[in-house]
C-alpha cells in the first residue's frame, strides 16, 4: 500500500491548479496506465518561482505531481534539470514498485517543460528529437494510446 | 463505521456460518478419508455430505453432481480445461466480458492446440447470440456467466444453451455472482457445468462447488487420491464446506428483492451527479446487488482511495488500480472508452446494506468526485 | 474420550490458531486484491504477508519464494507439472513410496510426452541413491519427500540433492509430514521446491505453502488473475493463511523431542505383541510422531474399526480400507508382503499426546489383535 506521506499529498495536494500567463507548460501521459498530468511553471531569472499542476490519474500520480511542484519551487533551472524520478520517489518516502511509473510521469513532465523553456530561450533547436520528447509519452486518456500514433 | 459496498469481491461471513465452522475447527476436526473412515472422521464425512446435499438441492442437482474445489478460479479451470482435455481437440469459446480466470484459461488452451474465440456483447453487456451461433463450428465448450461480476448483466442462458447444444458443444456457466441472488435451476437453464462459490454468499473463503451434469466427462487438473471421486483429489476442507452449506441454507430471496430496490435508488442518486453514466442494464436484467457507473474526468483509484478514507469501500475498473495496469476489459468490451473504464466504480450490496448507507455512499461519492474534478486536467469540462 | 493417533492424516487446530482465524472471519473479512486494495482490504493483505514472512523465516527462505495454495495435493501438482511444463520435455522421477498425489501426478505427465521413473527404496524405506543416480539421464525433476507419510522414514536429502543437481535436474521436496517436527533449512537441504501444509501442524485446512527457490521457473496449473504473482491466481483464503502463520509461530521443537520418546515407548510396547513387526527405521531417522507396525494374521480395517469403537483412532495400510482396494504401496514398496500391508497400522502422535494415551492405545490394540487372531483363518499361526 501507500505510505502516509503519499496519502497525505494525495488527500491534500499542494499547488493544484493553473498559473496565469505561465512561462511554460507541459503535459505528460503515462504509457503504462494512460494517466496524465499537466505542469505550469513560472520562471524568472532562470529560477522557478512558481509551479502548479493538474492531474487525471491515480493517488500516486497526484502525490508525485504535487511533491514535485514543491521540490522545484525556488530551484534554478540547472538544479531542476537534475531531478530524476527516483528523487521524487525518495521525497515521498517510497512508492510501491508498480507505481514507480507515476513518478516517471512527473519527472517526464518536468523534463519536457524545461526542454521547452530552453527552446523559448533559444538554447535549443526544435529538431526531431525534441518533438519526440514532447510527444512520445503523451497518452490520450480517451483512447489510452500515445498521441504519436 | 465502514460502509462495505464491495460484496462482489467478498462478503462478510454470516455469524451462523462462523458458528458451525468453529464446531468443525474445535472438536470435529477430522477429515473424510475413504468410505470407511474411523468413526472420528464420520462426523466430518457426514457434515460434508450434508452440505453437498443442501447445495445440490438449492440448484436442483443431485449430490453426486457436486464437486468441491478451493475457489471459483479452480472451478473455472477445472471445468474448462477438464472438458477440453477430455475432448482432446476443438474450439473453446467465452464471451469478451468473462472474469480473468475464464478468459485466461481459455486462452491457455491454445498451448494444447485448441482453437479459441471470444464472443462480443452489446452496449449493455448482453452476449451477441447470433455471433455465438455463427462461431460454434467445431466447438466443444462455451464458457460464460449468469450475472456479470462487474456490470451485473444477467445473460439469457436458456437461449444461449439452446444455441450451444444445437451445435453439439457443452455449456459451462460461472454462476458465482448470481448465486444466492437469483434462483438457479440447472435443469431449466440446461447447463452442463456450473460454478458457485461460498465467499460471495456470506460463507467462508476456501471452497467453491462445481456442478458437473451426470455423464459429462472431464479430466482432472490435479492428480492424487480418490477424494471427490478423483475429480478433485486432496484434503477436504471440512470447516469451509460446512460453512458453505450453512450459507446456502441461509439464502433468502427476499433479501435480493430488497437489494434490488436499494440498487435502483443508488443508481438514481449517482446518475444525478453530472457527467455520470450507468454501465450495464437497468431493471430485472441486472444483478440485484450490482451498481456500476463511470464518472467522467476522474480516475477510479483516486475516487476509491478518497472514499476509503471516509469509510466507504468498493471497487474500480481503473487501469491504475489493476495489477497489470490495464483498464477493465468489461467496460472496454461493452464499447466503453478508455476513460469510461478509468473512471468506473462498482458498488456491490449485501443483504445487510441499509438505505441509510446507500444515501451516505452517494453523498461521499458526490463530494469526492467534485473535489477530484477540480484537480483534473479536464476540470470538469472537456 | 477419544485417543486421536491419526495426526499424520490431519491435526486438531490449536485454540490460538482458531482465535486468530475468528478475527479474520468476523471482522477483517476483506481479501487482498491488487497492490492497492482499499484500506479495508489492507488489514487482510498485511496479515497474509505477515504469515508469509513467518513461514519463510521458519524454513530460511525469503517471502517472495512462498506461494500459498489450497492443500498439499495442489502443491505437489503445481511443483511437478509446473516444472515439467516449463521445461517442455524430459524425465520426471519420484520414489516408489511417495504420496499418491506425487505418484499420480508424475504418472500423468506421460500424457504430455514425459518419461517417468520410480526409484526403489530399501527395507526401511530409504531411497536407493545409486539407483537414483543411474536413472537421472535426461531428468528435469526428482520429486520426493523428507519424512515418509506412512512409515516415517527421513530421507538423506543432502545426499539426494547433490546427486540430483549434479545431473542438472531440480529437486522437489514434499516436507509436509516432517515440517514442524524436524527443523528445515531450504538452503542447507539445497532443495528447489518444497511443500509444507497447515493442517498437519495444528493449523487449519484449506492452505499449504509451496516454496519455489528464486529463479526456478514453473508454469501455473490454474490461470486467472495476478494473485500470488500469477503462480496461483484465485481467492486468497485469508483466515486459513493467518491461521497457518499462527500455527508456524507455535512450532516448538521441544514437542518433537517429547513425541519421539513416546513414539519409542509405543513401538516397544507394540513389538511386545507376538508376530508384530515395525515398518520403517528406528531412532533419529524416523519422524518423531510416526509409529507403523504390521500385525500378522489380522486385517487392518477390522483392527481399526474395533479400536474405533473403543475410542482409539488411527490409520491402516489395508487394501480393504483404501478407496481403490489396493494395499499400501509404501509397505509393498519397502518389500513388505501383501499380508504385511494388509495388517499394517499407522499411529501418529501430536504435541498433545500423553504417555497415558500411549499405554491405553497399546492395551486396546493388544486386546483387539488378540481377539481378531482368534477369528483368523491363520489362528495366530501360519
Ligand atoms: C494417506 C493420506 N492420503 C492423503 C493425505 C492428504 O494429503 P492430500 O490432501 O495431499 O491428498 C494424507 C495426509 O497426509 C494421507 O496421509
Ligand atoms: C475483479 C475480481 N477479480 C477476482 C475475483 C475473485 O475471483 P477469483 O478468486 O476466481 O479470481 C473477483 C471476485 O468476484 C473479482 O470481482
Ligand atoms: S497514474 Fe495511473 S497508475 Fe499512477
Ligand atoms: S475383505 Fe472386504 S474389502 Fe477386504
Amino acid at each position: 500500500g501507500y505510505s502516509r506521506k503519499v496519502l497525505q499529498y494525495f488527500l491534500h495536494p499542494k499547488n493544484v491548479g493553473e498559473i496565469e500567463n505561465p512561462s511554460v507548460t507541459a503535459k505528460a501521459g503515462s504509457p503504462a496506465c494512460g494517466d496524465m498530468i499537466k505542469l505550469y511553471l513560472k520562471i524568472e531569472d532562470e529560477k522557478i518561482v512558481d509551479a502548479k499542476f493538474r492531474s487525471y490519474g491515480c493517488a500516486a500520480n497526484i502525490a508525485t505531481a504535487s511533491v514535485l511542484t514543491e521540490m522545484i519551487i525556488g530551484k534554478s533551472i540547472d538544479d531542476a534539470k537534475k531531478i530524476k524520478f527516483k528523487d521524487i520517489v525518495a521525497e515521498l518516502g517510497g512508492l510501491p514498485q508498480i507505481k514507480h511509473h507515476c513518478a516517471v510521469l512527473a519527472a517526464e513532465g518536468l523534463k519536457q517543460a524545461l526542454a521547452k523553456w530552453d527552446v523559448i530561450q533559444g538554447r535549443r533547436e526544435i529538431d526531431e528529437r525534441f518533438v519526440k520528447l514532447i510527444l512520445a509519452a503523451v497518452i490520450d486518456p480517451l483512447t489510452g494510446e500515445s498521441v504519436l500514433h | 463505521m465502514v460502509i462495505y459496498l464491495d460484496n462482489a469481491n467478498t462478503t462478510k461471513p454470516d455469524p451462523e456460518v462462523i458458528k458451525v465452522m468453529i464446531e468443525y475447527l474445535e472438536e470435529k476436526y477430522g477429515t473424510p478419508g475413504g468410505e470407511f473412515g474411523h468413526i472420528f472422521d464420520e462426523d466430518a464425512r457426514e457434515a460434508v455430505e450434508e452440505a453437498r446435499e443442501k447445495i445440490a438441492k438449492e440448484i436442483n442437482a443431485s449430490p453426486e453432481e457436486i464437486v468441491f474445489v478451493s475457489d471459483e478460479t479452480e472451478a473455472d479451470n477445472l471445468a474448462i480445461k477438464g472438458v477440453a482435455w477430455a475432448r482432446g481437440k476443438g474450439k473453446v469459446l467465452a464471451s469478451k466480458i468473462e472474469r480473468k480466470a475464464i478468459l485466461n484459461t481459455v486462452n491457455r488452451l491454445k498451448e494444447w492446440g485448441f482453437k479459441t474465440y471470444e464472443v462480443g456483447v452489446d452496449r449493455k453487456g448482453f452476449i451477441n447470440i447470433e455471433e455465438l451461433q455463427s462461431s460454434l463450428d467445431g466447438a466443444v465448450l462455451f464458457a460464460t456467466h449468469l450475472g456479470n461480476f462487474e456490470i451485473g448483466t444477467i445473460q439469457n442462458i436458456r437461449a444461449i444453451s439452446e444455441v450451444v447444444h444445437e451445435n453439439g458443444a457443452l455449456l459451462y456457466l460461472d454462476a458465482n455472482h448470481a448465486f444466492g441472488k437469483i434462483k438457479i435451476d440447472v435443469q431449466k437453464l440446461n447447463v452442463d457445468l456450473m460454478s458457485i462459490s461460498s465467499h460471495l454468499i456470506h460463507g467462508p473463503k476456501g471452497v467453491a462447488a462445481l456442478y458437473i451434469r451426470k455423464g459429462v466427462k472431464l479430466k482432472p487438473i490435479l492428480d492424487g487420491d480418490l477424494r471427490e471421486r478423483g475429480i478433485r483429489p486432496g484434503m477436504i476442507n471440512v470447516p469451509s464446506i460446512v460453512g458453505f452449506g450453512k450459507a446456502v441454507e441461509l439464502i433468502n430471496y427476499e433479501d435480493a428483492k430488497r437489494m434490488a430496490k436499494l440498487r435502483d435508488k443508488l443508481i438514481d442518486l449517482l446518475l444525478s451527479i453530472p457527467d455520470t453514466k450507468l454501465n450495464g442494464p437497468k431493471g430485472d436484467m441486472r444483478l440485484p446487488n450490482n451498481v456500476n457507473v463511470s464518472f467522467n474526468y476522474v480516475e477510479g483509484e483516486s475516487v476509491l482511495l478518497h472514499c476509503d478514507m471516509r469509510g466507504l469501500v468498493f471497487s474500480t475498473g481503473s487501469a491504475c488500480y489493476s495489477q497489470d495496469l490495464l483498464p477493465s476489459h468489461v467496460i472496454r468490451g461493452i464499447g466503453g472508452s478508455f476513460e469510461d473504464a478509468h473512471g468506473s466504480v462498482r458498488l456491490s450490496l449485501s443483504k445487510w446494506t441499509t438505505e441509510e448507507e446507500i444515501v451516505t455512499a452517494y453523498e461521499i461519492l458526490k463530494d469526492v468526485v467534485e473535489k477530484l474534478r477540480k484537480i483534473s486536467i479536464y476540470g470538469g469540462r472537456k
